[in-house]
């Protein structure tokens, strides 16, 4: 049973849709929102390496490359605005983030 | 061929159900956990499609620090995980039925993928064969020189982090001694050298 | 390949002003301290008009970088509007720097370099370098929204903001791994010739989609919106002001290259996304606004609604329709710094107040303020003579050409909705009785409500010659 | 000439009118604050000083007796020559013009004054138009409104207001004398609104007095009703001959014989259609049947006033305007019918309702209403002469009769009720005189004017033929009965019998000064000579020569020529009919006083039948004006208010507002709801083009 | 002939004077003076040297005089002015009112004097440009510009339920205008030009007429404001300061009218053709709707506002007559109802200055104080009525007249409106100017002062003059308005032709 591309997009496109779950299904922990979004970025990943293997083209893997370096800056941003935040509110429960709506 | 559809199942799956985990487990600590071993998979994965330095770098890069500095955070933040839980399934249907709609059409839309021999003209920047070059060689072949913009860019990027991370958390305590070199090595009025004659003293 | 060709780093002088400068200043910041937070201000406007200068007269037009990096008069055109929004953005925090004691140094640093990333989104002609501009301007903006650390209010705006960007920059992602996927292609003509070739299939189609909502994201519309009003609410206000003008630019420059440029064969696909995007922020703009008493949580329903009208301009998706786009974010960014002026300068007994009923009776007590706010407010509304009104007319014209007849009359009737929301905030300065004044308002913060209110004003004498460089710089794609 | 028999009283009543003005402004602005000083609006307390001498009094109908203290408006001399100068001098000359266009050789004079309208292929002027009925108007005109200028020099002597007044009168003769010299349709319009509002403004002259003001514009509004018809006719008029110019329409009569005018969704006659919205407004101005309610409440004006507008003049612009018109008329036979028809029905209405009236100027009132039945009887059946010859004989000793029951009033301190007089035949004996040649006149006695006219219209509507014809004679020779009744019961109710006022009031009963009682003199002249001289120039055979073709054109028309013809019980039947009423006058008021009591406390049903105006009033209270007032609050409130506005701008800024709260709550503030609407939109989105594709 | 740009003069002339007020400073009695004198000087500047227009004014000519052209947004979108017979009077209407409208201001604005001049001065710049433009977008900038200078006059100066009345108008007028702008957006790319003598001549497809017609009409319908989109005028009027009612009555409901004669006819013929018995329908129900509505109203202005909708009535029904009557008359009833509503807003300002009420009730006898008054108001009042000598009466008359030939039903009902106008009218007249004057507060009321004097009776003999002799009227629209119509037979026999062809 050939392994084709497709299989590789199903498994990002499920990590994918785990990662935006993760999001909104999340009430308590805003650390767990953070982990999401590298899942998402992590689905990107495979999807942009699976294309480039399959096509055999280089640049896939580049932007792979650059996601990495990005998703590693902002998860040090991320964790940066949570610490402060916890700072302020001592909390990072996601249903306490609600000072501001309407 | 059989081979790599084993490993394919073995770390997708894996990689899937840690995803899972991640998002579903009741401690954070867990989830740093189950999302560590989500990478190393996601990793396996990108070892079969024969990108060996992305699979390191996910390794080096996410493992060694971006799931660290999670896990970090996780257990600086004293936080009370036993109440964290609850909610979880309140949304679940809807929300549940939303993603679900999303994902088959993401998975109907990749049905219709083609590798479309007239729409491949040659590859920008085609992978070279295995032979002549590894996968390391190749992207730093390139890397350096075709996308030395981007490169350059992604190094804002981190320096805007950097920045980023520095201003929001970094806090000069007053009470705090720091060391101030250039105070030490610096010369005040305070300080006088006199030149002895030796033998001589002040 | 030839690693001795060095690419041609003129069209990106600009860029390389700001980035350099930023760090140079970075490094004028962390030596002096805190203290050096106005120098570094001063320095960095410096540094924008260099790179403005060097914009307007030193670059050629021209690709770079292997064509990742572009500049075009499309390209100059918003690059103007986004180092004008962010130089006033500097120039207005000034004051609040020294009156809210708002010692980071970095924080314009920081928005040098989210400006060095809009510059980039602007130029980019790859789908790496929109995402590479993309986040770097992200970045700093989520820093810049959380700057105020010791307030809950603007900790949490920069949490949101960065969660839900986290989720819309994966989203955009993952769109551009789809188109890269299905068209063999992240450069924007190599998609560009893709598509064109053959039939368009799903897979890029969804890219296309999750790639919109990526970018509507950033320039906040609707259903992407929802952080708006919280960010805008809880950042200081100086970094709303800044968050309200350039980055919209930037976005929205980015918007229309992708969708017109390497998208362009993909209109019939697109084309009612945008519709029904820009149907959706121009009536909950309109809705949402008027229930708003906090003035910069309804400047942000105000923003999300004028992001629905330049985006009427982008689904025409014709060359009159880019040209409104243009002249609409540019008439956009004149009114949102001149509002923000006034906005800033509400304060107190020393402290800022926020609500709409503090500007009550506003026209007795600062007579001259109030008539220029009036006039930004009605040419919020689009009413004839003002800037406003002209940003309207291209776009519907635009929308007009392209038969978006629902488009248009949801569109203009969404606005007559609007109009009261601006008009309530007149009501309240002119019809209202006065309550106590406010602090008088600082030099800068009258040179641009001075300045912006002269655009407002008198755009109507210069509405052609505008038109027409909005026109050239809409002919690149066409 | 022309020019200045029509402008002179203009201009007097302009000058009037100035005096007046500048009068009254003088006396009010007395300690008025100079203006810039206090911010323009006035301190009221301050000044509640000056307004002693503004006691709001309520006036009489008259101006006599008591408020003395009232200073007359300065300039009131002055006003009350010029205008009745100026009148007397267009009275001359009118008589001039009469005699000269009435003579056999006379031309019809048209005069262009000024360019009003030219649009398209619509075009009139501002000009005269004299011909022999014209002329006769003129004289009727400018000589009842010369003499009751000169009669109300006497009894508005102690009025305040008498430069106003004066402006009045001359303004209204002047708006009459505009209808009648028209050359077309619109000019006339244009006098008989002007009419309208001099009427109106003398009705309501005594603006103090509700009753007064409300008759005011009942007089006007129910005019209105019938220049509603007017109009409507000069459109018809307009479309089927293209013009509004009489010369243009008199020539192309007969070429619109028999073609259908599309009106209202149906095709009428065009003629038939044209005259009768026409007669509408003749209608309405001559208080004709079911638009007559008007006439008996203007009587609230000064009596002058009631002589001249509401007896001799205005109210008969409609019959005026239908012998005008007569070529048209006269070729619409079935227009004719519905004339005749209702000139009938008022001639009996008026006749019925004047027999239990008490107050002595609304019998006169309904004396005139069934008059002007009359003469539309008469322009009804085609005798177009008779009818023209009743107007001016009617003019003379109806004016007459007024006169003389203002000066009953003037004599008796203001009352007008004739229960509260009579056995005033001693002390006014001129009044008493005069008011008997008036009467004979009224009732027809022979060799009085009334005989003549009234005698061939109630022939002509024996030998009409028309199919009302004989309703039309029926009617007729009833109301002779009661013409002559409440003639005589008035002057024995008045004049007769026991003085049932009290004793101080007929203790100032007095003779009217001279100023009062010349004019009366000069009408009787005119009431008893008038049928005698001008018989034959009106009806008789100097017809042709007379009228010139003025009157109808139709050569099958004979009418005037078949009246010689009648039976002999026809000829005498009106005179009968005098006699027998005279003789139960007699009996009732005189001989036998108690019986009229108990006749009305038999028939109660009729008799407040009778006194009530066959409840016209209350009807029309009923059928419109509550209806309009209903229907204007109900369309104001529930229309404009709760429909359109309701639905309309305040609905739908409700319904805003309503979203925009709904809209408002999905802003919760929790991040995952933000991120689940980012994720349906997408989910939307793609699930969207998914199947759009 | 003159060669100076004498409309874009008279244009903005008003806006220089605006500008020359914002020199004065303080707010004392003498810069209240020298405010109102500066106001006062160059509004009649303005009106003189807009009578050179009517001076210089060629009846003959048919096309646009005086034109000016300057490029603006683009090659086809530019700066041009330019008067025919149609909208010349209406300029002249627009530059006579205006010193009334300062005049009457001068003791009755208390608070933000200069604001309030300025607000004029600007907004009479717009009201002209909105006559003399010959471009659509310009006259689009200036129909919908003028808005806000009314929206502050009468949020700032008016009555007590300003703030709804302002915002009730500008949001409701505004509603309508946005959707002609989109037909003029489609007009554009239709015929690649917004020039209106170009478009005169441009022959819309069929389709697109009607639609074009329609948005056109959701702006003119309620500006005018035909029924059922009228009631923000009662209640603008009722809030506005005397000034701000008589340029909304003399002038504001005028550019509907204005811009059905422009545009809807000559422009979408076809369309006109079909709409004309809707439009009938709308005129008849809001002369007899408005009219008995004004019957019951408590407030003076407010029936005068509701007796300004009846006469728009006779306007939209005398424009769409199509023929030379009715359009002139229409013209007519428009100019003299400028001028005659625009007097009686001016005399309810007098009695509102001294007794600060607007409530009939208030009020009664007034003739015994004020007969100077009585007189003027008594004028208008019979004007507005329609009596034949006033101006009034012409327009009326030829309207109906219009009517009756092409719709014998509409005639029919639409005269009924002389039967309702003089029953409201003298109804008003007769409650506040007649009786007696019984109410303690009345007592003191003081007749017309000098500068009341001035105001009137320049109206009073204008009203009467055009009453008399409307000729100089007709003179400059007859031409203009037969062209109008020659044109729109021609292009309904043109379709006609087509259809039959067609078969």
């Amino acid at each position: 049973m050939e392994i084709g591309l497709s299989h590789y997009l199903s498994v990002a496109a499920v990590l994918f849709t785990i990662g935006v779950f993760g999001i909104f299904l999340n009430r308590k922990n805003v650390i767990v929102i953070l982990m999401s979004v590298e899942l998402i970025l992590l689905a990107v990943n495979i999807n942009f390496v699976a294309f480039s293997s399959f096509q055999g083209d280089l640049v896939g893997q580049i932007f792979a490359l650059l996601v990495l370096t990005v998703a590693a800056a902002e998860a040090a941003i991320g964790l940066a605005i949570l610490v402060v935040y916890y700072r302020n509110r001592g909390s990072i429960a996601v249903e306490d983030i609600n000072l501001m709506k309407g | 061929m059989i081979l790599q559809a084993l490993f394919f199942y073995l770390f997708s799956a894996i990689t899937v159900a840690s995803a899972l985990m991640v998002i579903g487990s009741r401690n954070p600590v867990h989830s740093v956990l189950f999302l560590i071993l989500a990478f190393f998979n996601a990793a396996g994965l990108f070892l079969l499609l024969g990108a060996e330095f992305l699979a390191m770098l996910l390794v080096v890069v996410y493992v060694g620090a971006v799931a660290v500095l999670f896990l970090f955070v996780v257990m600086m933040l004293d936080v009370d995980f036993v109440e964290l839980r609850q909610g979880f399934l309140q949304y679940l249907p809807v929300g549940g039925l939303v993603g679900l709609v999303f994902l088959v059409e993401l998975l109907l839309a990749f049905s219709g993928w083609v590798f479309a021999p007239e729409l491949v003209s040659q590859p920008v920047t085609p992978i070279p064969p295995l032979a002549t070059m590894t996968n390391t060689a190749a992207i730093g072949q390139v890397l350096y020189t075709h996308y030395i913009f981007f490169f350059q860019i992604a190094g804002f990027v981190l320096l805007v982090a950097m920045i980023g991370a520095i201003v929001l958390t970094l806090r000069h305590k007053p009470n705090v001694k720091r060391q101030v070199i250039a105070d030490q090595v610096h010369r005040s009025q305070i300080v006088e050298i006199h030149t002895v004659e030796p033998g001589k003293g002040i | 390949m030839d690693i001795a060709t060095l690419p041609s780093l003129t069209p990106f002088l600009p860029e390389l002003i700001l980035g350099v400068g930023a760090l140079v200043l970075l490094m004028v910041g962390v030596f002096s301290g805190a203290r050096a937070t106005s120098l570094v201000s001063t320095l960095a406007v410096l540094v924008i008009i260099a790179a403005g200068l060097a914009l307007l007269f030193k670059t050629p037009d021209g690709e770079t970088f292997n064509a990742a990096f572009v500049l075009d008069p499309f390209a100059r055109f918003f690059k103007i509007l986004a180092l004008i929004g962010s130089g006033f953005a500097i120039v207005m925090s000034s004051s609040f720097i020294k009156r809210e004691k708002f010692e980071h140094f970095e924080y314009p640093v920081l928005i040098l370099l989210a400006t060095l990333g809009m510059m980039l989104m602007i130029s980019a002609n790859d789908l790496i370098s929109v995402y590479l501009g993309l986040e770097l301007q992200s970045l700093a903006l989520y820093v810049v929204a959380a700057i105020n650390r010791d307030s809950e209010k603007s900790t949490e705006a920069g949490l949101k903001y960065f969660v839900l960007g986290a989720l819309s920059s994966g989203m955009l992602l993952y769109g551009a791994s789809l188109v890269y996927g299905f068209t063999d292609h992240t450069q924007f003509a190599g998609i560009a010739t893709a598509l064109a070739a053959g039939p368009i299939s799903t897979g890029v189609v969804f890219g296309i989609v999750l790639f919109i909502a990526g970018i509507a994201f950033k320039v906040s519309a609707v259903p992407f919106h929802m952080w708006t009003p919280d960010v805008y609410e809880g950042a200081p206000t100086p970094v709303t002001a800044f968050f309200a003008a350039a980055p919209k630019a930037a976005a929205m420059a980015m918007f229309v290259r992708a969708l017109v440029g390497p998208f362009g064969p993909a209109i019939g696909e697109w084309q009612q996304v945008v519709t029904f995007i820009a149907i959706a922020s121009m009536v909950l703009g309109a809705f949402a606004a008027i229930g708003q008493t906090n003035i910069k949580r309804l400047m942000a329903y105000s923003s999300i609604g004028h992001m629905g009208f330049a985006l009427v301009g982008l689904a025409a998706g014709n060359e009159a329709g880019v040209q409104g786009v243009l002249i609409y974010m540019a008439t956009y960014l004149a009114m949102t710094l001149g509002s923000f002026a006034v906005i800033l300068s509400m304060r107190r007994n020393g402290k800022m107040v926020e609500t709409t009923a503090d500007l009550a009776g506003m026209s007795r007590t600062h007579p001259v303020t109030a008539f220029i706010f009036a006039m930004l407010l009605f040419s919020l509304a689009g009413i004839p003579p003002l800037a406003g009104f002209f940003a309207k007319f291209y776009v519907f014209l635009a929308a007009i050409d392209a038969h978006l007849y629902a488009l248009s009359v949801i569109g203009v009737l969404s606005s007559v909705v609007g109009a009261y929301y601006y008009l309530r905030l007149v009501k309240i300065m002119y019809f209202d009785e006065p309550v106590a004044a406010f602090e008088p308002m600082s030099g800068e913060l009258r040179v641009v409500l001075g300045l912006s209110g002269a655009f407002v004003i008198l755009f109507v004498l210069f509405a052609g010659q505008i038109g027409a460089v909005a026109g050239l710089a809409a002919k690149t794609f066409f | 000439m022309y020019s200045a028999i029509v402008f002179l009283p203009l201009l007097g009543a302009i000058l009037a009118g100035l005096i007046a003005l500048i009068g009254s402004y003088r006396a009010a602005m007395v300690g008025a604050p100079k203006e810039g000083t206090a911010d323009g609006h006035h301190d009221h307390a301050a000044h509640d000083a000056h307004d002693h001498a503004h006691d709001d009094h309520g006036h009489d109908d008259h101006g006599h007796g008591h408020d003395d203290h009232h200073a007359s408006a300065p300039g009131s001399r002055p006003a009350e020559i010029i205008t009745t100068g100026f009148l007397f001098i267009s009275a001359i000359l009118s008589w001039i013009a009469f005699l000269t266009i009435g003579s056999p050789e006379g031309q019809t004079v048209h005069q262009k004054v000024l360019p009003w309208v030219t649009s398209g292929t619509l075009s009139f002027d501002w000009a005269f138009r004299v011909d022999t009925l014209t002329a006769m108007m003129l004289v009727v005109v400018t000589t009842v409104s010369s003499l009751v200028h000169l009669y109300s020099i006497g009894y508005m002597s102690h009025d305040e207001h008498r430069p106003r007044f004066f402006s009045y009168l001359s303004l209204f003769t002047f708006a009459m004398l505009m209808l009648v010299t028209s050359d077309n349709l619109v000019q006339m319009f244009f006098g008989w609104e002007g009419v309208g509002l001099a009427s109106y403004l003398l009705i309501g002259f005594w603006f103090k007095k509700p009753s007064a003001n409300a008759a005011a514009i009942k007089a006007f509004v129910v005019n209105r009703v019938g220049d509603f018809g007017f109009a409507l006719g000069i459109f018809g008029v307009f479309v089927l001959f293209g013009s509004v110019d009489f010369d243009t329409i008199f020539a192309n009569t007969s070429t619109v014989v028999g073609t259908k005018i599309h009106f209202l969704s149906w095709d009428f006659d065009a003629l038939t259609t044209v005259c009768i919205l026409l007669f509408i407004g003749a209608m309405g101005k001559s208080a004709q049947f079911l638009l007559h309610t008007w006439l008996p409440d203007a009587m609230e004006g000064p009596t002058p006033v009631s002589a001249l507008i509401h007896a001799a003049t205005m109210v008969t612009a409609g019959v005026f305007m239908v012998a005008r018109m007569s070529p048209l008329f006269d070729l619409a036979p079935t227009a004719l019918t519905v004339v005749t028809l209702f000139g009938a029905t008022t001639a009996f209405f008026g006749a019925t309702v004047g027999l239990v009236q008490n107050d002595i100027k609304r019998v006169i009132a309904y004396s005139t209403c069934s008059q002007l039945g009359y003469m539309f009887v008469a322009l009804g059946v085609g005798a177009f002469g008779a009818g023209v010859f009743h107007l001016f004989t009617h003019a003379f000793f109806k004016a007459l009769l007024f006169l003389c029951a203002g000066s009953v009033i003037h004599a008796v301190s203001g009352e007008q009720d004739m229960r509260l007089m009579g056995g005033l035949r001693k002390k006014i004996p001129i009044t008493y005189w005069t008011m008997m040649i008036g009467t004979l006149a009224l009732t027809g006695f022979p060799l009085t004017a009334g005989y003549y006219s009234k005698d061939a219209i109630i022939e002509s509507a024996f030998m009409g033929d028309n199919p009302l014809a004989g309703y039309a004679f029926a009617m007729v020779v009833i109301a002779a009965l009661m013409t002559s009744f409440y003639s005589w019961r008035l002057v024995f109710m008045t004049f007769h019998g026991k003085p049932r006022a009290s004793a101080e009031v007929m203790s100032h009963v007095h003779e009217s000064p001279l100023v009062m009682t010349v004019p009366l003199f000069v009408l009787s002249i005119g009431a008893l000579l008038a049928g005698a001289v001008f018989s034959g120039w009106f009806i008789g055979e100097g017809y042709g020569e007379f009228w010139k073709g003025a009157l109808f054109t139709n050569p099958d028309n004979h009418i005037l020529h078949e009246i010689h013809e009648v039976p002999a019980w026809v000829k005498y039947s009106p005179f009968v009919m005098m006699v027998i009423g005279f003789l139960i006058a007699l009996w009732f008021y005189v001989l036998s006083p108690s019986t009229p009591k108990r006749l009305a406390e038999e028939q109660p049903i009729l008799y407040r039948f009778l006194l009530n105006k066959w409840y016209f009033d209350e009807l029309y209270n009923f059928l419109f004006v509550r209806p309009a007032k209903w229907l204007g609050r109900f369309l104001w409130k529930k229309g404009d208010g709760w429909l359109i506005d309701g639905f309309g701008p305040d609905g739908i800024s409700a319904r805003v507002v309503d979203v925009t709260n709904r809209v408002v709550r999905l802003q919760t503030g929790y991040v995952y709801h933000y991120a689940f609407a980012m994720l349906i939109g997408v989910a939307l989105l793609i699930t969207w083009m998914m199947f759009a594709r | 002939m003159t060669d100076w740009p004498i409309l874009s003069t008279v244009t903005f002339l008003p806006t220089v004077g605006a500008l020359l007020l914002l020199l004065i400073r303080g707010d004392d009695a003498a810069a209240r003076r020298n405010i109102y004198w500066i106001s006062l000087w160059t509004t009649l500047i303005t009106f003189v040297i807009s009578l050179l227009i009517w001076r210089d004014f060629d009846h003959a000519n048919t096309g646009f005089q005086f034109v000016e052209r300057a490029g603006w947004l683009s090659s086809s979108i530019g700066y041009s002015m330019g008067v025919d017979g149609i909208s010349m009077l209406f300029v002249i209407l627009t530059t006579f009112l205006m010193p009334f409208c300062i005049v009457a201001s001068k003791l009755s604005v208390q608070k933000r004097f200069r604001e309030y001049m300025i607000a004029f001065l600007i907004l009479e710049t717009l009201m002209i440009g909105v006559f003399c433009a010959t471009d659509l977008i310009l006259f689009y900038v200036f129909f919908e510009a003028g808005l806000i200078p009314m929206f502050l006059i009468i949020g700032i100066w008016g009555g007590p339920r300003r703030v709804y009345a302002a915002f009730k108008f500008f949001l409701y007028t505004l509603a309508g205008s946005v959707l002609m702008l989109l037909a003029i957006m489609a007009m554009y790319w239709q015929a690649g030009t917004t020039d209106i003598p170009t478009l005169l001549n441009h022959a819309f497809p069929a389709g697109m007429q009607t639609w074009l017609w329609l948005a056109f009409f959701a702006s003119f319908a309620v500006k005018m404001p035909m029924w059922p989109v009228h009631t923000w005028l009662p209640d603008a009027h009722v809030e506005a300061p005397t000034a701000g009612s008589v340029i909304l009555a003399g002038v504001l409901l005028k550019m509907g009218g204005y811009g059905f004669l422009r545009f809807s006819l000559p422009m979408f013929p076809l369309a006109s053709a079909d709409f004309a018995p809707f439009i009938y329908t709308l005129s008849v129900v809001a002369i007899i709707y408005t009219s008995l509505v004004a019957l019951m109203q408590e407030d003076i202005k407010k029936l005068i506002a509701y007796s300004s909708v009846a006469h728009m009535g006779y306007v939209t029904m005398g424009i769409f007559t199509m023929n030379p009557q009715g359009v002139e008359g229409a013209i007519f009833q428009m100019l003299s109802h400028g001028i005659v509503a625009s007097a009686l807003f001016l005399c309810v300002g007098v009695i509102y200055d001294r007794m600060h009420t607007r409530e009939i009730s208030a009020y009664g006898g007034l003739v015994n104080r004020m007969p100077f008054y009585a007189v003027a108001f008594l004028v208008f009042t019979m004007a507005n009525v329609g009596l034949p000598g006033t101006s009034s009466f012409v327009g009326e008359f030829m309207t109906l007249l219009g009517a009756f030939r092409a719709n014998t039903w509409v005639a029919f009902f639409a005269t009924t409106g002389v039967i309702l106008s003089a029953s409201y009218g003298l109804w008003l007249y007769r409650r506040v100017v007649f009786g007696p004057l019984d109410k303690p507060s009345l007592k003191g009321m003081f007749d017309l002062s000098r500068r009341e004097i001035a105001i009137l009776v320049p109206l009073i003999v204008l009203t009467i003059f055009f009453g008399v002799y409307p000729t100089p009227v007709f003179n400059v629209t007859s031409a203009s308005v037969d062209n109008l119509i020659t044109n729109y037979q021609a292009a309904l026999s043109a379709a006609g032709k087509l259809a039959l062809a067609a078969q």
